[in-house]
C-alpha cells in the first residue's frame, strides 16, 4: 500500500520536473506557458498529497488558471516565438 | 556559448547541493510545531472556525492577509496605470462559436454562485476568499473569451474594489474601537455570537464577513487585471 | 490607547482604497487629498514619536489581540518611531511636490501607489514578524515597480523590468530562508527567533541567514544586486526617486540589520558580518567611482546614494556599538539630505525641463534658492564640518 | 545525503527557474522562470509543514488537534501564491509596454536599441 502511494509521488514529482524543463526549453512561448501551467497543476496535486487542500485549490485557481491566462494575453500582445538563439549571462549583472 | 551554459548549470548545481545539505537537517514529515500546536489546540475556542488554516489566515495572522489583499490591489492598480491609454478598446475579431457563447451564458451564473459558495464556507471547508474570488474572475474571463465585445462595468468594479478594501480596514478598526486591538475578532470574542453552532455556517465570528469581502475584492481585482490586459490602446 | 498607533498602517491603507471614490467625485481633488492624508499621517507619526520618547517604552501593537508569539505584532521602538516620522514627513513634502511634478495620467492611480509605498516602508521598519516583513517588503517592492515604470517611457519600463527580475529572485530566496528558519524553530516571531537561535543547526542557520541577506540586499542596494538602482532612479518620476533614496532603501537595510543581529550569539554571525562588510565596501567603492563619470544629475545622485548606503552597511557590519550608533545617525542624516538634494534636482528639472549637467549651468542666477539648497546638500554629502553628514 | 522526494522536487523547480532567469534572453521566458521558481518555493514550504501520518487541519469529526498537520505554512503559502500572481501580472504589463516601445522582447536587443 505505502509503496504504491510512494510510487505515485515519485511519478508526479518526475512529471513536474519534466514539465518545468520543457517550459524553460521550448521556443514556442505559448507551449512554454502551457508547461508552466502544468507545473502548477501537478504541484497542486502534490499539495493535496501533503494534506493541504486549501493551498491546492488556491494554486489550481490562481497559479494555474489566472496566471496562465494573464501570460497568454501578454503573448497575444507581443510575440509568440523566441527569436534569438544566442545565450549569454543576463544583462542586469552588468552596470 | 555551450561553455557559458555549462558554467551556469554548474553554479546552479552547487547552490542546489548547498540548499539540499541544509534541508537534510530539517527532517521531512517530523513534528516541528511550536506555535502551530498552540493554534491547533485553541482554534475552536478562540475563533470558532473548524478549518484551522482559515483561522490562521484571517484571525491569528490577519495582518498578513491585509497586506496580501493590498499587494493584489497594487498589482491591479499598477496594471491599470501602466496600460492606461486615452482610448482603449477590444481588438478581437472572431466571435465565439454557438456552443461557446451559449455554454458560457449558461454557466456564468453557476460559476459565480460556486465562487460565492467557496468563500462563504471558508471557515468550514477548504477554500476561502482567494480561490473563491479567483473562481469568480474565471467566470468573467470566460465571458471575455466567448464574446468579442464584452466588457466589465469599469466604474462599478473600481468602486466595489475600493469599497471592499475599505470594508476590510473598517472591520479591523471596529475591532480597535470595540476590543482595543486592530483586527480584533469582535463578533466572536466581544459579542460572543454563534458559540453554540461551531461547525455550522453561522459561527466563527468575523471570518465569513472578511472572507466575503476578500472574495469580492479578489474577484473584481483579477477581472480588472484581465480587462486591462485584453484591451489595446488606440490612438 | 497605545494600540491606536495601528492607525499608522490603517490610515494610508483605507485612504488608498478611498481614492477611486474621490476620483468619481472630482478628478481635481485627488492630489489635494493625497497631501491631506500625508499630513494626517505626519500628525499620527508625531504623536507616536512623542508617546515613545516621553514614556521611554516601545509601543507594541498586537494585531487581533493575540500575544506576540501567537499573533503578529508591530514593534515601534525608538528608532522605528523616529523613522516613521521621517517617512511621513518626506512623504508630505513629496506629495506637495507631486501636485506640480506629475503630469502623466492617470493621477489617481499614482496617488494610490504613492500611499501604499509609504505604507510598505512604514510597515517594514516596524513589523515584529518575519513573514509579515516579507509581505511588507513585497508591498513596497511592487508599488516601487509600478511607480518606476509610471512614466511609460522605454527607459522607465526597462528599469522597472530589471528591478522586477532582481526583486523576484530576491523575494524567492527570502522565502526559502523563512522556510528554513520555520522548519527548524517552528516560530516566525522575530523576538522568539532571537531567543531560540542557538538551538538551530549551524548548517541550516548559515544557509537561511545567507538567503535572507541575499533577499534583502536587492531592496537595500548592496553591491551585486543593485544594478537596477541607477536606472530606476533616473527613470522614475522625481518625487518617487526621492522616496526611494530617502526611505525605501533604508527600510530594506534596517530590516536586514535587524535580522542579522537576531543571530548575534550564534557561530554563523561572524561569517555573515564579514560578508556584509565586504559587500558594503565594494558598494562604496563602485558607487563612488561610477558617480564621477555621470553627466545626468539624477544618476549621479543615485550613485552617490548607493555609496552612502554602502557606508551605512559597513558601519553596521563593524559589529561594535560605536559602529552601529554611527550607522543609525548617518542613516537619518542621509535620509534628510538626500531628500533635499533630489527634491532640488527634481524641482529644477520640472522648471527647466532637463536633468543633464548642462541644464544646471547658470542655475545660481535663475533660481537662487534652489541652487543654494543643492549647494548645502552637496557640501554636507562631501562632509565639510558643521554640516551633518560625515 | 538522504532527502525526501518532495524536497528534491522543490529544489529542482527552484533551480530550473533560476536557470531560465539567468540564461534565457527572452523576457517572457524569464518571467516563466520566475513563476516556476515561486511554485518551487511554495512546494518547499508546504513540505516543511507536513507531518507524516496526519490529515488536513480541518478539525471536524475524527480529527483532533494532535492528528492534523501544521496550518501555518499553508497560510503562508496562500499569501505567497497571491503575491506571486500579482508580481507576474505587473511584470507582464511592463513587458507589454517595453514591446510597444522597442518591438522586441530580447534583452540583448533591448540594450542595443537603447544605446
Amino acid at each position: 500500500m505505502t509503496s504504491c502511494v510512494q510510487c505515485i509521488e515519485y511519478i508526479m514529482v518526475f512529471v513536474m520536473i519534466a514539465a518545468a524543463v520543457f517550459a524553460v526549453e521550448w521556443k514556442d512561448l505559448l507551449a512554454a506557458v502551457v508547461g508552466m501551467a502544468a507545473v502548477s497543476l501537478v504541484a497542486s496535486i502534490l499539495f493535496f498529497f501533503l494534506q493541504a487542500p486549501d493551498v491546492a485549490m488556491t494554486e489550481a485557481a490562481i497559479g494555474a488558471a489566472m496566471s496562465a491566462a494573464v501570460f497568454i494575453f501578454a503573448i497575444k500582445r507581443t510575440q509568440r516565438y523566441e527569436t534569438e538563439e544566442e545565450e549569454r549571462p543576463g544583462w542586469w549583472i552588468r552596470w | 556559448m555551450v561553455m557559458k551554459r555549462a558554467i551556469a548549470i554548474l553554479t546552479l548545481l552547487i547552490i542546489g547541493y548547498w540548499m539540499a545539505s541544509a534541508l537534510a537537517n530539517v527532517p521531512f514529515g517530523a513534528d516541528k510545531m511550536l506555535v502551530g500546536q498552540y493554534y491547533l489546540d485553541h482554534v475552536k475556542a478562540q475563533t470558532g472556525a473548524v478549518n484551522a488554516v482559515t483561522a490562521v489566515v484571517v484571525n491569528y495572522r490577519g495582518f498578513d492577509t491585509l497586506g496580501e489583499v493590498t499587494v493584489l490591489f497594487i498589482a491591479s492598480t499598477g496594471v491599470a496605470a501602466l496600460l492606461w491609454r486615452r482610448k482603449r478598446e477590444r481588438t478581437a475579431k472572431t466571435e465565439g462559436s454557438v456552443v461557446l457563447t451559449t455554454g458560457s451564458r449558461l454557466l456564468f451564473p453557476f460559476i459565480v454562485l460556486f465562487g460565492a459558495y467557496i468563500f462563504i464556507h471558508g471557515h468550514l471547508t477548504p477554500g476561502g476568499g482567494f480561490p473563491g474570488g479567483a473562481t469568480i474572475a474565471t467566470a468573467f474571463l470566460m465571458l471575455y473569451l466567448a464574446f468579442s465585445t464584452y466588457e466589465i462595468p469599469h466604474r462599478g468594479f473600481e468602486i466595489t474594489e475600493g469599497l471592499a478594501g475599505m470594508g476590510y480596514v473598517a472591520v479591523g478598526l471596529v475591532g480597535l474601537a470595540v476590543g482595543g486591538y486592530f483586527l480584533f475578532d469582535w463578533i466572536w470574542q466581544s459579542w460572543g455570537w454563534g458559540h453554540a453552532n461551531i461547525g455550522r455556517l453561522f459561527s466563527a465570528g468575523f471570518i465569513p464577513v472578511i472572507y466575503t469581502i476578500i472574495g469580492i475584492k479578489v474577484g473584481t481585482e483579477l477581472s480588472g487585471i484581465v480587462d486591462s490586459m485584453v484591451k489595446e490602446g488606440g490612438e | 490607547m497605545s494600540q491606536y498607533a495601528a492607525l499608522l498602517i490603517a490610515l494610508p491603507l483605507i485612504s488608498a482604497f478611498f481614492v477611486p471614490v474621490v476620483k468619481r467625485l472630482s478628478r481635481r481633488a485627488v492630489m489635494p487629498f493625497l497631501v491631506l492624508i500625508t499630513a494626517v499621517q505626519t500628525g499620527i507619526a508625531a504623536w507616536v514619536f512623542n508617546e515613545v520618547y516621553t514614556t521611554g517604552k516601545p509601543i507594541i501593537i498586537m494585531a487581533g489581540g493575540f500575544r506576540p508569539p501567537v499573533g503578529i505584532n508591530l514593534y515601534i521602538g525608538h528608532f522605528a518611531a523616529l523613522f516613521a516620522l521621517i517617512i511621513a514627513l518626506v512623504s508630505l513634502f513629496m506629495a506637495a511636490f507631486s501636485a506640480k511634478a506629475i503630469t502623466v495620467e492617470p493621477k489617481d492611480k499614482y496617488a494610490m501607489l504613492f500611499l501604499l509605498l509609504m505604507l510598505g516602508a512604514t510597515g517594514m521598519i516596524s513589523t515584529g514578524d518575519i513573514f509579515n516583513l516579507f509581505v511588507f517588503m513585497e508591498i513596497t517592492a511592487i508599488s516601487a515597480y509600478a511607480l518606476t515604470a509610471y512614466n511609460k517611457t522605454g527607459e522607465a519600463s526597462e528599469a522597472a523590468m530589471k528591478y522586477i527580475i532582481l526583486g523576484g529572485i530576491g523575494s524567492s530566496f527570502f522565502l526559502v530562508g523563512i522556510a528554513l528558519i520555520y522548519g527548524s524553530l517552528g516560530t516566525l516571531n522575530l523576538a522568539q527567533i532571537g531567543l531560540l537561535a542557538s538551538r538551530m543547526n549551524p548548517a541550516v542557520l548559515q544557509a537561511s541567514l545567507a538567503m535572507l541577506v541575499f533577499g534583502l540586499a536587492v531592496e537595500a542596494e548592496l553591491f551585486p544586486l543593485n544594478a537596477w538602482a541607477p536606472d530606476a532612479y533616473q527613470a522614475a518620476p522625481h518625487p518617487v526617486t526621492t522616496m526611494f533614496s530617502a526611505f525605501v532603501v533604508k527600510a530594506g537595510l534596517y530590516a536586514m540589520i535587524r535580522i542579522m543581529y537576531l543571530f548575534k550569539d550564534t557561530p554563523a554571525f561572524a561569517g555573515i558580518l564579514r560578508l556584509v562588510l565586504i559587500l558594503g565596501t565594494l558598494t562604496v567603492v563602485i558607487g563612488e567611482l561610477s558617480a564621477l563619470r555621470q553627466t545626468n544629475v539624477k544618476r549621479m545622485f543615485a550613485y552617490s546614494s548607493i555609496a552612502q548606503v554602502g557606508f551605512i552597511a559597513v558601519g553596521f557590519a563593524l559589529g561594535t556599538q560605536a559602529g552601529v550608533n554611527a550607522a543609525v545617525f548617518h542613516m537619518v542624516n542621509h535620509a534628510i539630505v538626500k531628500a533635499l538634494m533630489f527634491l532640488a534636482a527634481g524641482y529644477v528639472a520640472v522648471e527647466l525641463g532637463g536633468v543633464s549637467l548642462e541644464d544646471f549651468r547658470g542655475l545660481g542666477r535663475r533660481m537662487p534658492l534652489t541652487a543654494f539648497s543643492i549647494t548645502v546638500g552637496a557640501i554636507s554629502v562631501i562632509g565639510i564640518p558643521l554640516f551633518n553628514v560625515f | 545525503m538522504n532527502i525526501s522526494v518532495y524536497y528534491f522536487g522543490a529544489i529542482s523547480l527552484i533551480l530550473t527557474g533560476l536557470y531560465a532567469v539567468l540564461v534565457k534572453r527572452n523576457l517572457l521566458k524569464i518571467l516563466v522562470g520566475l513563476s516556476i521558481m515561486e511554485t518551487g518555493v511554495n512546494l518547499l514550504l508546504i513540505s516543511i509543514g507536513y507531518i507524516a501520518g496526519r490529515s488536513a487541519p480541518i478539525l471536524s469529526e475524527g480529527v483532533g488537534p494532535n492528528k492534523a498537520v501544521d496550518p501555518i505554512p499553508q497560510a503562508l503559502v496562500l499569501t505567497a501564491i497571491v503575491i506571486g500572481v500579482a508580481t507576474t501580472a505587473l511584470a507582464l504589463t511592463v513587458a507589454i509596454n517595453l514591446y510597444e516601445t522597442y518591438k522586441t522582447l530580447n534583452v540583448e536587443e533591448l540594450r542595443r536599441l537603447r544605446g
